[in-house]
């Protein structure tokens, strides 16, 4: 974890792996105001607020600052609702929220497999356990060999989910590719995650489960992740010629490709 | 199928249902070879044999009306409708209907026809004038009887024939030859 | 009138023999398979009419025998000619007579 | 004319042999209007039974108990749009539906509803009755071709397919059933219908219980077969609504559609009248060798009588059960005028002129109706054969074990001979 | 008949020129307008005669956005939207959903709650096994199971309208337990309908388990072994008629599941016969879990404390069950603020749908037919 002095004091490094009752994170910034700013370190994309270790040069800004300190860029959450509140960044100065019980917090995830892992893909990985759900984050080159090692040699046979997050407030890695694995043989359920920006494209992961085909479409079609290698990158559940991809935070919730639906329905508009 | 004449009189007004299935007859033969669409000539083909199968019944040959239709209305028509279904036919109905030696083969059945109307005009005593006495009642007994005695090898032979048949269509129709 | 009025077996005769024809120009212009196959239906069904029509008339029942062998006929006919017809469709992707004029693809 | 019309009177020919055209023209215009009536009554049967069977009421709203229902559902079939595909061949697309009530209905011709209630009995009926029936195959490939849409052309593809195959089936079981009114020396062999009952009525035993296992065997073979040929369920795939939308009548709707139905329900009548006619001894009341005597004989006379009043006796049970509400007034009046009339053909029943006439269609008619109850039992309990299994049962079942009737049905009757001929050698 | 099977994705939509008997290749759309769809599921299937050779699902037809959704509401206020997907599992998709908030909340419903909760859902799971089984026999050709499923479902609808005034779409819980106590009889009730469908099911049985129609078409068809349904990512009785001895409420208990005593049946070859039975026998277990939660319900709160302003801190969950089509998994990602910052479903009709394909190659039309009932798909939840 060549990374582990940028991380703030919210993630514990790797080195001292803690129980989850670690506290050692005031939890005010939880404590956001409705108009939704977020946290520093975790909302921003990283709920696990876990460093982004892959990419060594400049993880992400939102992680850097001590999670008391205002998020960097605020106002993550609220661009769902296609009403970003700039000004709500600074919330973080109110570290109240007495009467909450202290929320938990990730913290190191150590398993003879992780050990394994990170013997092989060193730096490229961090492991990390939250709510008892372990999860890994990894760097996008790694992104097809550690899913491959982790089929074949680690029994997660299962890949139960696709999907991805949008954090438009990262500059470059705007998005979280998520993997849900799971395996038959160990009972165990872990989440893979990356990074990766708009516009850019990621291994499928078809060839290693082939339920990922689907998921994967899904991905494309709302997120707008092209999954080199996919038999079918195309979308799925919204038509073809569609323009925007709905999940993404910049698309409004009442927002359409009228000219779309003008021209497919017929009518002025889909509302 | 109400036309059907009867057992033991003569036939209710056999010159109009003459004229009218000889008729039927004939349009559905015209229609059979100058409809574009295959299927409209299969349809005219089937008038065709139904028409005949009542004339059948009109010439006091129940039986053979009988297989008329179930064998050619029921049954090999049935197969005609199924190819013509199965090979599409929208390319073959846009091109050329007729072959390019039409007109040899007008001439041909034109001389053919000027043949036939010589020897029925020359030979028309020949041809018997009054009908001898139905045996009707009887009909399929003795059509039974004279195939499976008299003609009993040749009834083989049909058989045989039939069989060979089976396998040349089995064997032209498979997958790849 | 009477002969009109009056039906011979020259009137069948000359229904089979006008089935006949058809028949035969069918099978001599038609260009489509299938058609140029109900086209000898329609001469064999002539010849079937003249079977008929004589085995009224002169009392027997060969005619009629015989007419039902010709149907039997017709239907190997037309089974093993539409599965000709079939094959031919596969290789050939066209159903028009002159365009068989190979013995074997 | 008058005379006319009188001498088919005391005739005892149907009046197609009797050259009667006069009454040859009624017969078929009551058979028509009765086959209407059946049809309209079957629609309603089917729905009611069906529903009781899974535990619903089904129609209730329209008349009472729903007795209206088959003539609402009528009349807005006939205000229903006709629509035609654009792409349809709209000759052959007019033409289908005609095609196919023309063969359900004509075969009724030979149909004997008692041994002078035909519209006229050719001695080759049964050859008449299958290839007239087989016809209407060529219908319903009319229709699925000329609908040019995919769904009808599979479901004609299908149905053509399956009706061809279990009438050869259907064939050899008939043939057995046509070869035992000859055999054993006893009657002369016939292929006419009315003759073929008269044969059960010579030889004193319907011929399903000939040869004992041989004509069960053969009856059997036929119920299953008529059942695919007629297209329904389990042999429904033509029409599987699951699969193919509706088969071979999708783009059919309004009147034309009501054709195909009617062609339907008439086709299973007709057929079911081949089985009971060939089996089940036509017009012929139960046991007429055994249960003999004036006693008997009586008692079976009352019996259309009883049925109906028995029924009238339902309605009547129901009008009181009716809910005594203002709503339910009419309803319950025409359920009681519906019991009144029922009671009153029961009534007329037991008229002996009319009963003389009338209790063979009520034999054969009930006997009929048996099967029809049969046709919706089925319905009701199996699930849908897929079509290679349809085709496996037409050709590895039904074909061999018919084949095997027929021949064990020759040697059993022609035994007596051979053992004649070999052994008084 | 050149190109090869296998790239069925790429699939052209678009009817070939070819004449079907040369190509060998019918392209068939099924749906979205099809009695046998399930809803809006479109079919295009490329055929050879009856045979299929391929097919392609085109769905989305009933998208809603349920995500996008949930990114603009509250976590309670999103509460109803996840009855909406599963419409015939309501209950399933709630428990589901209230479970993740709860885990991300670090909150556990009470005992009582977890014991109405695990009622209900049984009995939910009943239902949906119920309308499975009535569509899947209607698509075979069996009319009448459909009739008889659906009376004996009508009573647990009537349990599930006595209780929250809701037949379909329930709502029936609330983040941290329930927000009605169960009304006076409840426990009757349930007791009484235990009684009254144990029979019941046997009828079902007795329709179809025996039936040489319902066996022939139903064995040896759409059959999906093992390793493809891992493969595949199938999940709920489809897996588990695979052989393989998975559910998540053994697996990875939730709510109080681990207390109960029930088995997990298993098929053995995989196909729609197999498949059935599963499922015939998940309803018998279904049957024995409701009696034991009814028999030791206990009093209690049935609410957790809550706050009325749910604000989960940051952080990400994922939580699934066990729901009747295979595992629902909810993927939710707080930012601390009162909406999820990103909440991912993760359907088992979608994931399974995705075998379709794989099941119907080689088999006929009539058997994709067959294959579609006994995969369960709910629509509302493929397209979400």
């Amino acid at each position: 974890m060549p990374d582990e002095t940028k991380p703030p004091a919210s993630s514990p490094p790797e080195a001292e792996p803690k129980p989850t009752a670690d506290k050692t994170v005031p939890l005010g910034g939880v404590k956001a105001t409705t108009s939704g700013s977020v946290q520093s370190e975790a909302k921003s994309g990283e709920p696990g607020g876990v460093p982004l270790p892959g990419t060594p040069p400049t993880p992400d800004p939102g992680l850097a600052p001590p999670p008391t300190s205002p998020p960097l860029k605020a106002g993550s959450a609220p661009a769902a609702a296609g009403t970003p509140t700039a000004a709500a960044g600074t919330p973080a100065a109110k570290p109240a929220a007495p009467a909450k019980p202290a929320a938990p917090v990730p913290t190191a995830w150590n398993s003879p497999m992780v050990a394994k892992l990170k013997a092989q893909f060193g730096s490229g990985m961090e492991a990390l356990t939250y709510l008892g759900q372990n999860y890994m984050t990894v760097d996008r080159s790694l992104i097809p060999e550690i899913l491959q090692v982790l089929h074949n040699d680690e029994q997660f046979d299962y890949c139960v989910d696709v999907t991805a997050g949008h954090y438009p407030q990262r500059e470059k890695k705007e998005f979280d590719v998520i993997w849900i694995l799971y395996s038959y043989a160990r009972n165990e359920r872990i989440r893979v995650k990356t990074q990766i920006g708009d516009g850019e494209s990621i291994p499928s992961s078809v060839p290693i489960w082939p339920a990922a085909n689907w998921l994967e479409r899904e991905v494309y079609d709302m997120f707008g992740i092209k999954f080199d290698g996919h038999p079918d990158m195309k979308r799925i559940l919204l038509p073809e010629g569609w323009k925007g991809h709905p999940l993404r935070k910049d698309y409004g919730i009442l927002q359409q490709d009228n000219e779309w639906v003008q021209i497919n329905l017929g009518i002025e508009s889909g509302q | 199928m109400a036309a059907d004449p009867t057992n033991h009189m003569e036939p209710v007004a056999t010159p109009f249902f003459f004229y009218l299935l000889g008729g039927l007859m004939l349009i559905g033969g015209v229609l059979v070879i100058t409809r574009k669409n295959p299927v409209h000539s299969a349809l005219a083909l089937i008038v065709t044999l139904l028409a005949q199968a009542s004339i059948y019944l009109m010439l006091y040959a129940p039986f053979v009306a009988g297989v008329q239709i179930i064998l050619y209305a029921g049954g090999i028509m049935v197969l005609f409708l199924f190819v013509i279904m199965l090979v599409s036919i929208e390319r073959s109905q846009r091109e050329r209907q007729f072959n390019k030696q039409w007109v040899v083969g007008m001439v041909a059945a034109t001389a053919l026809g000027g043949l036939f109307i010589a020897v029925y005009t020359k030979g028309r005593g020949i041809f018997p004038e009054h009908a001898l006495p139905a045996v009707e009642a009887q009909n399929t007994q003795n059509v039974g009887t004279l195939l499976y005695g008299q003609y009993m090898f040749a009834f083989e032979i049909a058989s045989l024939l039939l069989l060979v048949a089976i396998i040349g269509a089995v064997v032209m129709a498979k997958k790849r030859i | 009138m009477d002969a009109m009025l009056h039906i011979s077996t020259l009137h069948y005769l000359v229904l089979g023999a006008a089935l006949f024809l058809l028949g035969v120009i069918g099978v001599l212009t038609r260009r489509n398979v299938v058609v140029v196959l109900m086209s000898i239906e329609l001469i064999l069904n002539a010849v079937n009419l003249n079977l008929v029509a004589f085995s009224r008339y002169w009392g027997g029942l060969h005619g009629q025998v015989f007419a039902i062998f010709v149907i039997t006929d017709a239907a190997a006919e037309a089974a093993v000619g539409l599965g000709i017809l079939i094959a031919f469709f596969r290789n050939k992707e066209t159903v028009n007579v002159d365009e068989v004029n190979l013995l074997k693809w | 004319m008058l005379d006319y019309i009188k001498s088919y009177l005391t005739s005892n020919l149907t009046p197609g042999s009797a050259g009667n055209m006069f009454w040859a023209f009624v017969y078929i215009v009551v058979i028509f209007l009765g086959l209407s009536v059946a049809v309209i009554a079957m629609n309603w049967l089917e729905r009611k039974i069906l529903a009781h069977m899974q535990v619903r009421l089904g129609p209730m709203r329209v008349g009472p108990h729903g007795l209206l229902q088959p003539i609402a559902d009528a009349i807005k079939l006939l205000l229903k749009e006709d629509i035609m595909p654009a792409e349809a061949d709209g000759f052959v697309f007019w033409m289908a539906p005609i095609f196919v009530v023309l063969a359900a209905f004509t075969v009724f011709i030979v149909v004997p509803f008692g041994p002078t209630h035909a519209v006229t009995d050719m001695n080759i009926g049964v050859l008449f009755m299958l290839g007239v029936s087989s016809l209407s195959a060529l219908g319903i490939v009319m229709a699925g071709w000329a609908s040019n849409s995919h769904y009808p052309l599979i479901g004609a593809l299908r149905s053509s397919a399956q009706m061809v195959s279990y009438e050869i089936a259907m064939g050899m079981a008939v043939i057995s059933a046509v070869m035992m009114t000859s055999l054993n020396q006893q009657g002369t062999g016939t292929l006419s219908m009315i003759g073929i009952v008269q044969a059960q009525q010579a030889q004193g035993i319907w011929f399903i219980f000939k040869f004992f296992p041989l004509g069960l065997i053969a009856f059997f073979i036929f119920a299953v077969a008529m059942v695919a040929e007629t297209n329904r369920a389990p042999f429904d795939l033509p029409e599987a609504e699951s699969e193919l939308t509706a088969g071979f009548h999708t783009e059919y709707s309004g009147f034309r559609w009501s054709l195909f139905f009617l062609a339907e329900y008439s086709a299973m009548i007709a057929v079911s009248s081949i089985a009971v006619t060939l089996w089940l001894g036509g017009w012929l009341r139960p046991f007429p060798n055994l249960l003999t005597g004036a006693k008997w004989d009586l008692f079976f006379f009352l019996f259309p009588g009883i049925t109906f009043l028995f029924l009238a006796g339902m309605c009547f049970y129901s009008t009181v059960r009716m809910p005594k509400h203002p709503l339910f007034r009419i309803q319950t009046i025409g359920l009681a005028g519906f019991g009144v009339v029922l009671g009153l053909i029961g009534l007329i029943l037991f008229i002996p002129a009319v009963r003389e006439r009338v209790q063979d269609i009520y034999w054969f008619s009930m006997k009929v109706a048996a099967f029809m109850y049969l046709y919706i039992w089925y319905r009701g309990t199996f699930p849908r054969y897929r079509f290679d299994q349809l085709m496996k049962v037409g050709w590895k079942i039904l074909l061999p074990m018919g084949l095997g009737v027929l021949i064990l049905t020759a040697g059993v009757g022609l035994w007596p001979l051979i053992q004649q001929t070999i052994w008084n050698r | 008949m050149t190109e090869p099977t296998s790239s069925l994705s790429h699939l052209d939509v678009e009817e070939r020129e070819k004449p079907f008997l040369d190509a060998n290749e019918l392209v068939i759309n099924m749906g979205p307008q099809h009695p046998a769809t399930h809803g809006v599921l479109r079919v295009i299937l490329r055929l050879d005669g009856e045979k299929v050779l391929g097919l392609e699902c085109v769905i989305g037809y009933l998208h809603r956005g349920v995500e996008k959704i949930a990114e603009n509401r509250t976590y309670a206020m999103f509460n109803p939207y996840v009855d909406r997907m599963d419409y015939v599992a309501a209950v399933s998709n709630g428990l589901g959903y209230c479970e993740a908030v709860e885990k991300l909340l670090g909150v556990e419903a009470p005992p009582r709650a977890q014991h109405v909760r695990v009622i209900l859902t049984e009995l939910n799971r009943l239902t949906s096994h119920q309308l499975w089984l009535g569509t899947h026999a209607l698509d075979i050709g069996a009319i009448t199971p459909l009739f008889y499923t659906f009376r004996d479902r009508e009573e647990i609808l009537k349990i599930f309208e006595k209780y929250c005034g809701a037949r379909l779409t329930t709502h029936a819980f609330r983040i941290g337990g329930l927000q009605y106590e169960t009304y006076d009889g409840f426990e009757k009730d349930v007791k009484n309908f235990l009684t009254f469908v144990a029979p019941k099911i046997d009828e079902y049985e007795e329709l179809l388990t025996t039936n040489r129609i319902w066996v022939e078409r139903t064995k040896g068809v759409g059959i999906l072994s093992g390793q493809d349904c891992i493969a595949l990512g199938v999940t709920g009785p489809v897996l588990r008629a695979s052989g393989v001895k998975w559910d998540l409420r053994k697996a990875q208990p939730y709510a109080n599941y681990k207390n109960f005593d029930f088995e997990i049946p298993v098929g053995q070859n995989g196909d729609t016969y197999d498949r059935y039975l599963v499922r015939m026998a998940e309803m018998r277990q279904s049957l024995r879990i409701i009696q034991q939660a009814v028999d030791a319900l206990p009093e209690g709160p049935i609410m957790a404390k809550v706050p009325k302003v749910m604000k989960p801190p940051v952080g990400e969950v994922y939580h699934s069950i066990e729901a009747p089509k295979g595992e629902l998994g909810y993927f939710i990602v707080s930012d601390g603020s009162t909406q999820p910052y990103r909440l991912r479903v993760r359907p088992p009709s979608f994931v399974n749908l995705q075998a379709l394909d794989k099941m119907c190659r080689g088999q006929l039309v009539a058997d994709v037919i067959a294959v579609i009932g006994t995969l369960d798909i709910v629509l509302g939840e493929v397209d979400r």
